[in-house]
C-alpha cells in the first residue's frame, strides 16, 4: 500500500500520537539523547525527543551539537539502529534439564512486546525490510525476529538534515520514505505533515482528526527532503557492484585496509542488517539445567570461522574484512535478492580508525572495473540439489535413546539411537542433525544410518561436546534438532554408474546413501566405492565394508596413507585408487566427502576422467552453529552451507571451493 | 620365452598406448619373476639391479624408521612400476621393496635396458616418458600424504 | 581397533561415573589478592562449588595446607623475586593444570612498569635501605617462567568468567572465554561508544573482552586491564591516538595494568616509553 | 602442619615453630625471641616482593594514581581511591557536590561492608568455633556463613553500582564520579541493603557471645574524628593521649622507619612509640559519632570498655562497624538526589596534596607533590597495617608469655587469632606469616 495524501499534525499536537500510539496498547520508542548521542529509547513523551538537536558524523567521528529551535528530528542516524528491538543484542534459545540420562530440551518461546518505533529514517525502513528477509529465508525463518517485527508499528521520519557519512541515494534507499511504513511524518518548523501507509496507520491518523495538509505545506515537505537527496549527491557507484567485488576477490586492496582495520567489529554491531550471532551455552553446577542464549556475534571475530578441531575459515583479518564488504554489496544479493548496505554510514561513523566503506569500494571495485568472470553462479539454487530434494522442516526439539554404542576407532564412536520422530525418520542421506546435551555445545552432526526406528550418529571425539555424546552410556537420552540441510541428490545418479570416494570420518555421512543405492541397486550402473583413510586402524564400518567388497554388484577398494608391515592392503592417497581408472567419466555420477582439500585432489582427479562438475557431489564442513541459515556462521561466498548444503555439486560452487579465506 | 613376457607385458598398464614395435622390442629385454610374499625386490641404499613393472600381486616400498620399523609409504600394484631409479644414471634405490602377495613381475635388467635405449630412441622416449609419469604421480600422493589431512577437524 | 560388535562403551560421561573431586589450590606471587579474593566474591555459588572440589591450598581462605599435588592450581601475581621463579618451577611440577589469573600473572600487571626503569634507582628511592630488599629487576608473568595450561585475564578478573571457567571444570565442558574485542560486549550492552562520540582514548577495540565494557558504560575509555586481544592491532589504534596525541600521551594510553604483553609494549617503545620515574631505559626494552 | 616434632612438656626452653598463618590477606612472618620465659623481641617479618607503587606512580596524572593506587590491595582498592581523590580535590582547592561527596561516602560503605563481613565471617570466626576455614565452618553452621556471604554481597553491590565492579572499581575520578547515578539506581540498593541490617544486628549478638582469650592491656590508639559523622572518608588525627591533627599534617607526628627484618616500611610516631588503628580505636575515640542504629547494638553488649582493652574483641568492633556502615548506607540512599553534573571540571597544575581516610582496617595516609604539569614528582602511601606493625608487636611481647607453657599447637593458634584480629591487610604490606619462638635463656 503506497501513501495517502498528508494531513498536517501542529507541533504542539505531537503528544496526541504518543497517546493514540499508548492507546494502541504500545510502548513508544524513539530517539533521545543520552551520553552526548542520539539513542533509541523507551519514550513517555515528545519532550524526550532531541529537539534543538543536530548532529555531525564523519568517519570515526560523531558529534552532537545544541542549535536551538523546535525541531525535534535535525539529528541524522544515530547509533542506535532499530535491530536492537527487532533482533536483540541476547536473546533466549532452548531451556534443557538431563538428569540420570534423562533428557529434555525445550525452544523458549519468544515473547515480543507491543512496540512503536517512533523516528525512523528511510534507510531504516529498508533495513527493517531487509532484515526480515534474511530471518525469514531459511527454512525455519527466525521465530523471535518474526515475532517482534510483526508486533511493531513504524513511524517513520523523512530526513531533513544529511550528513556527510549518508549515502542513501546510492544505494536507493532513501532519503524519500515511499512504502512499507505504517506512518511517515515531514517534520516543518510549526509541525508534521503525516501520510499513513497501511490500515493500521491510516486509522491511527484518523484518530487524530488532522486537517488534510496545505500544498504549501506539503510543497515545503517534499523540497525539504529534496534537497538532503541534493546534497548526499552519488557517493557509491551501486550499479553492477555486486558483479565488480565478485571479481575482485583477490584485490591487493584488501590486505592495505586489513593493515588498518581493528577487527573490532563495530561496523557489524552497528549496521542495521547485520544479523550474525553466536549460541553460548550456560548450565548449573552440576551440569544437570543447561540453556543455550544467542548473542550479537560477527564475521569480524576469530571464533566466527572456527570449526571442530580447531581449523578455521577466516584467520586473516583480510579474510573477514572481505567477508563482511563482500557479503553486504555483492553475496547478500545472492541470498537475499536485494542489497544488504542500506548507506546509513554507521559503520563509516563508528569505525574507531575511521575507515570509510566508500572508499574502500571505490578502490577495490570502481565503476569503471571489469564485472566478470563471475566466480560462482549468482543464484544459489544453481549450487543446491534439485528441488525434488526438499528440505523436510526439523520440527522440534526431538528426543533419542541410546540403544548400542560401537567403538569404531580409537576416538570415534557410532551411537545407535531409537527415536520416533516422524520428521528425523524421513531425514535423506547426507542430512544432519543438531546434537544437544544441555550444558553443551551443540555440535552438528551427519546421520551415518537411517533406522525404521531410528538412526545411527558416528561421532568423532574432539571436543568436550563430542567426548561428552560418544561417552553416554545405555540408555542415555540425547536431543535432536532436525534433520537439516540438503543431501545427497539420489535420483540423479537413475541409470548412471556410482563413484563414491570417502576420506576418514568422511564415509559417515555417505553411508546413508550406499545404504539407498544398495536398496535400489537396479536403478544404477556401475557403483565403485573408494575408501581412504590415515591408517589401518583409522578405518570405519570395518566389517561393513568388508562384506560390500563381497558383492558382485558393487566395488570397493580401500587405501591408507600410511601403514605399518602387518598390513598387506593398499598404501598411498585416495586418488590413486582411480586416476588411471578406465571407466567412463561421462556415464559417471560421483559423491564424495572427506577433509576440503582430499575432496579437491579428488574432484581434480575425477575431472580429469571426464566426470562433469554438475555430476560430482560434495558435503562441505563448516561452522554450522543455527543448521537454519539465521546465524550466518557457515557462509561460503553466497552459500550457506548448512542450508543451501552441505551437499553441492562442484559445478554449483563454482570459485567458491577451494579458495582461501573466503 | 620372449612371446610370453611380450603377452604379460603388453597387457599390463605400463604397456598401454605402447606401439607394438616397441612393446616388442622392451619385452625381449624382460625377464619373468615370480615373487614369493614377504621377500624383498629392491633394498634402500642398495644399487638398483633392474627395473620391475608388476604383473600381478603386490609390493610394498617402505622406509625404514628408527625407532617405528617399517613404514609402507605407497603399495605399487598391476601394471605399476618398482625400482624406476634403475633408469637413472648410477643411483641407488629410495626404498625397499617386498612382496605383500605372491607377485609376478617383469624385470629389466638396468645394464642391458640402459644399453638398449642408449641404441633405441624410440625405446628409451617410450620409457622415459612412463617414468616420468610414474614419478610425476607419486610427487603429487606424496604431497597430499604430507598434509596428514585426515588428522584434524570433523566431528563427523 | 577396528570396529566391535555391538557393545557398552568404552568411556563414560563425567556423570555416569561420579569422578574424584578435583584437588584445587590458589597461591599467589606479586600481587595485591584481588583475584583470589574473587573467588570468596562468587557469594552464591562458593559454598555449592567448595562441595564439589577439593580445596587443598588457599591460604588466604583455609589454615588447611598443601604443598601438591594439584589437578588445577590458580595463580596470582608476578614473578619478582629469586624465590618466587623457584617457587614457580616447583609448583609447576606438581599441578596437572596451572591456570593463571589476573593481569599480574598473565601480563607482569603494573608493577611491570618498572621493568622499564632502573631497579636500582627505583628500589632505593622507596627504601632508606635498600640492601634490606631482595627483587627482580623485573616483574614478569608467570608464562616467562613455566608452560601455562589456562588463564584467566583482567585485574582484576572477571567474577562471571571465573564463575563460567569452576563450572566448566566440574561439569567437564569447555569453558566459554571469548578472545574478541571489548566492543562487542560494549555495543551488545547499548553502550554509546566514547572514543567517537566523545573523543575519548579508548583500547577497547584491541583489547579481549570479559569484563563487560564496564569502563566504556560508566564513561571512561577502556584502559586494557585484560591485555590484547587476538590479532591486536594496536599499530593501527596507535596511529589513530596520534592525530590529536604528542607521543608521549599514545605512550601513557598504553601503560597500564597489562603494558608488558607483547602488542601494547610494542606501541609503548614506539612512543618513547611509559610515564614514570625518569627516562625508560633502552635497553630494556628488547627484554 | 603446626606440630614441630619437638619434645613438649618441659618447661622454659620449648621452643615452637609454625609453618604459616592463614586467613590474613597476604603472607609475612614473626620471630620471637624468648629469655627466662620472657619475650625479648617480637619481629614481624614481612617479605612482600615489593611493587614500589610510590615510584609507579611518578609522571602520572591524577586520575591514573586513584587507578594504580587501587592496586595495592585488592580487599581494600576504594580506601586508596577514596585517599587519593579527596588528596587531591583538597590539594588543588577542587569543590565537590555535596551528592558526590554521599556517593563516595556510600561507595567507601560498601568497601567496609564487604571488608569487616569477609574478615568476620570468613577469616575470623572460624578461630573462635574451632574450624580451619568458613568452608568447614560451613558444614555445621550453613545458615550462619550464607548469612555472612550475603552481607558481604550486598557491600559489594553498592561498589559494583557505583564503581562498575566490587574490586578495583573505575569509576572514582577527581571531581567526582565519570558517570552519574539516577536516583533509580541508586534506591535499587535499598532492599539488599535493609536486609543486611538484619543480618549485621544479628551479627552483633553473633560475636559478642563469643568468649575471647584474657589479655587486657591499654594501647596507645589513633584514629580519624570528624564533628558530625562517624570517622570515613575525612576528620582530623586524634589519639587516646590527646593527639589532634590536620590529617594533611601526618608526617609532622608520625614518621615512616625501615627494619632488617622487614619489605614493609614501620610507622611510628616520633619519639618512638607505636600506635593501634583499626575498628577498636575508632570506637574507643569516636563511638559518640556512630550512627544511632549502631550505637544503640554497642550499647546491648555493654562491651565498649573491652573493646578497647582486648584486641580479640576487635571482632565485635567490626560487627558494630558493619551495622554503622549499612545504617549509614541505607540513609544515602533515601536522601539520594542526583547532581547535576557527574564532576566538578578541574585544570592540572602544581602543589601538595596530602589525605588521610579510614580504611576497614585503620587509617591511610596519602600524599602527591605535583609539577608544573600537574603530574606526580613524589608520593608518600603509609597503608594502615605498616603503622600497626609495631603495635601489633608489642601486643605480642605481652601476650606471648601467657601462652608459652601451653602445647605448641595451642599456642601457635592463639597467637595467630591475636595477629588475625588486627586484621592485618598484609597484601598492602607483608607476606606469609611464620612464627618461630627462639629460645636463648
Amino acid at each position: 500500500m503506497t501513501l495517502d495524501t498528508g494531513r498536517f499534525l501542529p507541533r504542539d499536537e505531537l503528544e496526541h500520537l504518543f497517546t493514540a500510539l499508548q492507546a494502541d496498547g504500545r510502548r513508544v520508542v524513539g530517539p533521545t539523547v543520552v551520553d552526548g548521542a542520539v539513542v533509541y529509547d523507551e519514550l513517555t513523551s515528545p519532550a524526550q525527543l532531541p529537539v534543538g538537536w543536530e548532529s555531525d558524523t564523519a568517519p570515526g567521528k560523531y558529534r552532537l551539537r545544541e542549535r536551538g529551535g523546535e525541531r525535534a528530528f535535525d539529528y541524522t542516524i544515530p547509533v542506535t539502529s532499530w535491530k536492537r528491538f527487532t533482533h536483540p543484542a541476547i536473546v533466549p534459545l532452548t531451556r534443557g534439564r538431563r538428569d540420570e540420562g534423562q533428557v529434555l530440551v525445550e525452544s523458549v518461546v519468544p515473547e515480543a512486546p507491543r512496540l512503536a518505533f517512533v523516528g525512523v529514517r528511510a534507510c531504516e525502513v529498508a533495513a527493517l525490510a531487509i532484515q526480515t528477509r534474511a530471518m525469514r529465508a531459511g527454512p525455519l525463518g527466525d521465530a523471535d525476529h518474526a515475532a517482534r517485527d510483526e508486533a511493531a508499528l513504524v513511524v517513520a521520519v523523512e530526513c531533513a538534515t544529511s550528513t556527510s557519512t549518508c549515502f542513501c541515494t546510492s544505494m536507493g534507499t532513501g532519503p524519500e520514505v515511499r512504502e512499507g511504513v505504517d506512518i511517515v511524518l515531514s517534520e516543518l518548523d510549526d509541525g508534521y505533515v503525516v501520510r499513513s501507509g497501511t490500515p493500521a496507520g491510516a486509522r491511527l491518523v484518523q484518530g487524530l482528526g488532522l486537517r488534510p495538509a496545505a500544498a504549501a505545506e506539503t510543497a515545503r515537505a517534499t523540497a525539504q527532503v529534496a534537497a538532503v537527496r541534493q546534497a548526499i549527491g552519488d557517493p557509491v557507484a551501486a550499479e553492477g557492484l555486486p558483479g565488480r567485488l565478485r571479481a575482485a576477490l583477490d584485490h591487493p586492496r584488501w590486505d592495505q585496509v586489513a593493515e588498518r582495520c581493528l577487527a573490532c567489529a563495530n561496523c557489524t554491531l552497528v549496521c542495521p542488517t547485520c544479523f550474525c550471532t553466536s549460541v553460548a551455552v550456560a548450565s548449573d553446577l552440576d551440569g544437570v539445567d543447561g540453556s543455550t542464549t544467542r548473542t550479537w556475534d560477527s564475521c569480524f571475530s576469530l571464533g566466527f570461522g572456527r570449526v571442530a578441531g580447531e581449523a578455521n575459515f577466516r584467520p586473516r583479518v583480510r579474510d573477514r574484512y572481505r567477508q563482511w564488504l563482500t557479503h553486504k554489496f555483492s553475496t547478500w544479493w545472492d541470498q537475499f535478492g536485494s542489497t544488504g548496505c542500506v548507506g546509513c554510514g554507521r559503520c563509516i561513523a563508528w569505525c574507531p580508525v575511521g575507515i570509510d566503506v566508500r572508499e574502500e569500494l571505490r578502490a577495490i571495485a570502481p565503476a569503471d572495473a571489469p564485472v566478470g568472470p563471475i566466480p560462482w553462479p549468482r543464484s544459489p539454487a544453481a549450487g543446491r540439489a534439485p528441488a525434488s530434494l526438499a528440505t523436510v522442516l526439523p520440527a522440534t526439539h526431538a528426543v533419542a535413546t541410546v540403544r548400542a554404542l560401537a567403538a569404531e576407532t580409537a576416538d570415534t564412536t557410532t551411537l545407535r539411537l531409537a527415536c520416533s520422530d516422524p520428521a528425523i525418520l524421513a531425514a535423506q542421506p547426507g542430512q544432519f542433525v543438531m546434537v544437544e546435551l544441555p550444558a553443551f555445545a551443540v555440535p552438528p552432526i551427519s546421520i551415518s544410518r537411517m533406522l525404521p526406528d531410528g538412526l545411527e550418529l558416528t561421532v568423532r571425539a574432539v571436543g568436550p561436546a563430542t567426548s561428552a555424546i560418544t561417552s553416554l552410556p545405555l540408555g542415555a537420552e540425547i536431543s535432536l534438532r532436525g534433520p537439516m540441510g540438503r543431501g545427497w541428490p539420489v535420483a540423479e545418479a537413475y541409470g548412471r554408474d556410482v563413484v563414491i570416494v570417502a576420506g576418514g570420518i568422511g564415509l559417515a555421512p555417505l553411508r546413508p546413501l550406499i545404504d539407498r543405492i544398495l536398496t535400489e541397486r537396479p536403478r544404477f550402473g556401475a557403483v565403485r566405492l573408494y575408501l581412504g583413510a590415515r591408517t589401518p586402524q583409522d578405518r570405519l564400518f570395518v566389517h561393513e565394508m568388508h562384506a560390500l567388497a563381497g558383492r558382485a554388484d558393487l566395488q570397493v577398494t580401500e587405501i591408507v596413507d600410511r601403514a605399518g608391515p602387518e598390513w598387506t592392503g593398499r598404501v598411498g592417497v585416495v586418488t590413486q585408487l582411480f586416476d588411471q581408472a578406465t571407466w567412463n567419466g561421462a556415464r559417471v555420477t560421483a559423491y564424495v566427502c572427506g577433509p576440503e582439500r582430499m575432496m579437491q585432489a579428488t574432484a581434480a582427479t575425477l575431472g580429469r576422467l571426464g566426470v562433469r562438475p554438475a555430476a560430482t557431489w560434495l558435503t562441505l564442513e563448516r561452522n554450522m552453529a543455527c543448521g537454519v541459515g539465521t546465524c550466518g556462521h557457515c557462509q561460503l561466498g553466497p552459500f550457506f552451507v548448512c542450508r543451501d548444503g552441505p551437499v553441492f555439486s562442484l559445478a554449483g560452487l563454482g570459485d567458491a571451493f577451494g579458495r582461501e579465506g573466503l | 620365452m620372449s612371446s610370453s613376457t611380450r603377452a604379460l607385458l603388453s597387457k599390463t598398464r605400463f604397456a598401454a598406448g605402447m606401439s607394438p614395435d616397441v612393446c616388442k622390442r622392451l619385452a625381449a629385454l624382460a625377464e619373468v619373476a615370480d615373487v614369493p610374499a614377504g621377500s624383498q625386490v629392491i633394498r634402500e641404499g642398495e644399487p638398483i639391479a633392474a627395473l620391475g613393472v608388476v604383473v600381478s600381486g603386490r609390493i610394498a616400498l617402505r622406509l625404514n624408521v628408527p625407532g617405528v620399523g617399517p613404514q609402507t609409504i605407497l603399495t605399487v600394484d598391476d601394471g605399476d612400476v618398482f625400482g624406476w631409479s634403475a633408469v637413472m644414471p648410477g643411483s641407488r634405490s629410495t626404498s625397499t621393496g617386498t612382496a605383500l602377495v605372491p607377485t609376478q613381475a617383469l624385470m629389466f635388467e638396468r645394464e642391458r635396458l640402459l644399453a638398449a635405449m642408449a641404441e633405441d630412441c624410440e625405446l628409451a622416449s617410450a620409457v622415459y616418458q612412463r617414468m616420468l609419469k610414474v614419478v610425476a604421480r607419486r610427487l603429487a600422493a606424496t604431497r597430499v600424504q604430507l598434509l596428514d589431512l585426515y588428522r584434524v577437524g570433523h566431528a563427523s | 581397533m577396528t570396529s566391535q560388535p555391538w557393545a557398552a562403551p568404552v568411556r563414560h560421561s563425567p556423570r555416569a561415573t561420579a569422578p574424584r573431586r578435583p584437588r584445587i589450590g590458589v597461591v599467589k606471587f606479586a600481587s595485591c589478592d584481588g583475584c583470589q579474593l574473587t573467588l570468596l566474591d562468587l557469594e552464591d555459588e562458593l559454598l555449592a562449588i567448595a562441595e564439589r572440589v577439593d580445596v587443598v591450598e588457599f591460604a588466604e581462605a583455609t589454615s588447611r595446607r598443601s604443598a601438591g599435588p594439584f589437578d588445577v592450581l590458580f595463580v596470582e601475581g608476578s614473578i619478582s623475586t629469586e624465590e618466587q621463579a623457584e617457587e614457580i618451577v616447583r609448583l609447576r611440577a606438581v599441578s596437572t593444570r596451572l591456570i593463571t589469573i589476573g593481569a599480574c600473572a598473565t601480563a607482569g600487571g603494573i608493577q611491570a612498569i618498572r621493568n622499564w626503569f632502573d631497579h636500582d634507582a627505583i628500589r632505593s628511592a622507596v627504601y632508606p635501605q635498600a640492601e634490606f630488599v631482595e627483587s627482580l629487576a623485573m616483574a614478569r608473568p608467570v608464562a616467562d617462567f613455566v608452560a601455562v595450561d589456562g588463564e584467566l585475564r583482567g585485574c582484576p578478573i572477571s567474577p562471571a568468567q571465573l564463575r563460567e571457567f569452576l563450572i566448566a571444570l566440574v561439569t567437564g565442558r569447555r569453558p566459554q572465554l571469548p578472545d574478541e574485542a571489548v566492543c562487542l560486549e560494549c555495543k551488545r550492552r547499548g553502550v554509546v561508544c566514547v572514543a567517537v562520540a566523545r573523543g575519548v582514548p579508548c583500547l577497547g577495540p584491541v583489547t579481549r573482552t570479559g569484563c563487560g565494557a564496564i569502563c566504556p558504560a560508566y564513561g571512561r575509555g577502556c584502559y586494557g586491564c585484560f591485555g590484547p586481544r587476538e590479532a591486536a592491532n594496536t599499530a593501527s589504534l596507535a596511529a589513530w591516538f596520534s592525530d590529536d596525541r604528542s607521543a608521549h600521551e599514545v605512550a601513557r594510553l598504553f601503560s597500564g595494568f597489562t603494558a608488558w604483553s607483547g602488542p601494547f609494549r610494542a606501541q609503548i617503545d614506539a612512543h618513547g616509553g611509559p610515564p614514570g620515574p625518569g627516562e625508560p631505559q633502552r635497553e630494556l626494552q628488547d627484554a | 602442619m603446626h606440630d614441630t616434632g619437638l619434645p613438649t612438656g618441659t618447661s622454659g626452653d620449648l621452643v615452637v615453630d609454625i609453618a604459616g598463618l592463614t586467613r590474613v590477606e597476604g603472607e609475612g612472618s614473626l620471630r620471637l625471641r624468648v629469655r627466662d620465659g620472657a619475650v625479648e623481641e617480637a619481629h614481624l617479618e614481612i617479605f612482600e616482593a615489593p611493587r614500589y607503587f610510590e615510584r609507579l606512580v611518578v609522571g602520572r596524572t591524577p586520575d591514573e594514581v586513584i587507578d594504580i593506587v587501587a592496586r595495592i590491595c585488592g580487599i581494600c582498592p576504594v580506601a586508596y581511591q577514596m585517599t587519593a581523590v579527596h588528596a587531591f580535590e583538597h590539594g588543588l582547592g577542587i569543590p565537590i557536590d555535596p551528592q558526590v561527596r554521599a556517593l563516595r561516602r556510600l561507595l567507601y560503605c560498601g568497601e567496609w561492608i564487604e571488608s569487616h563481613a569477609l574478615h568476620v565471617y570468613l577469616l575470623h570466626l572460624p578461630d573462635f568455633l574451632g574450624y580451619a576455614s568458613a568452608l568447614e565452618l560451613a558444614r555445621d553452621h550453613r545458615a550462619a556463613v550464607e548469612a555472612g556471604l550475603n552481607l558481604k554481597k550486598a557491600g559489594n553491590r553498592i561498589v559494583e553500582l557505583i564503581g562498575g565492579r566490587a574490586i578495583h572499581p573505575v569509576s572514582v575520578r577527581v571531581g567526582g564520579f565519570s558517570r552519574t547515578f539516577r536516583k533509580t539506581e541508586i534506591t535499587s540498593l535499598r532492599e539488599p541493603l535493609a536486609a543486611a541490617l538484619e543480618i549485621a544486628l544479628a551479627t552483633v549478638d553473633l560475636v559478642a557471645g563469643l568468649v575471647p582469650p584474657d589479655f587486657q592491656r591499654e594501647a596507645r590508639m589513633v584514629a580519624l574524628r570528624h564533628p558530625t559523622e562517624y570517622p570515613m572518608n575525612e576528620g582530623h588525627i586524634v589519639s587516646t593521649d590527646g593527639l589532634d591533627l590536620d590529617p594533611t599534617d601526618w608526617t609532622s607526628e608520625f614518621h615512616e622507619g625501615q627494619v632488617a627484618w622487614s619489605h614493609a616500611l614501620q610507622a611510628r610516631s616520633r619519639d618512638g612509640r607505636p600506635y593501634l588503628l583499626g575498628p577498636g580505636s575508632r570506637l574507643t575515640l569516636a563511638a559518640d559519632q556512630l550512627h544511632p542504629t549502631a550505637a544503640a547494638a554497642l550499647a546491648r553488649t555493654g562491651l565498649a570498655g573491652e573493646i578497647r582493652t582486648n584486641p580479640y574483641r576487635s571482632i565485635v568492633a567490626r560487627a558494630i562497624e558493619l551495622v554503622d556502615a549499612v545504617a549509614e548506607a541505607l540513609d544515602i540512599v533515601e536522601a539520594y538526589q542526583p547532581p547535576d553534573r557527574a564532576a566538578t571540571p578541574w585544570t592540572p597544575g602544581p602543589g601538595r596534596a596530602a589525605w588521610a581516610t579510614e580504611a576497614p582496617r585503620g587509617m591511610i595516609f596519602h600524599a602527591y607533590q605535583l609539577d608544573e604539569r600537574g603530574l606526580i614528582a613524589d608520593a608518600r602511601i603509609v597503608p594502615p597495617t605498616s603503622q600497626n606493625q609495631a603495635a601489633i608487636e608489642a601486643d605480642l611481647t605481652i601476650f606471648a608469655p601467657q601462652v608459652l607453657g601451653l602445647p605448641s599447637d595451642q599456642a601457635t593458634h592463639r597467637i595467630e587469632q591475636l595477629i588475625r584480629s588486627y586484621d592485618p591487610c598484609i597484601s598492602c604490606a607483608t607476606h606469609f606469616l611464620q612464627l618461630h619462638i627462639e629460645d636463648v635463656g
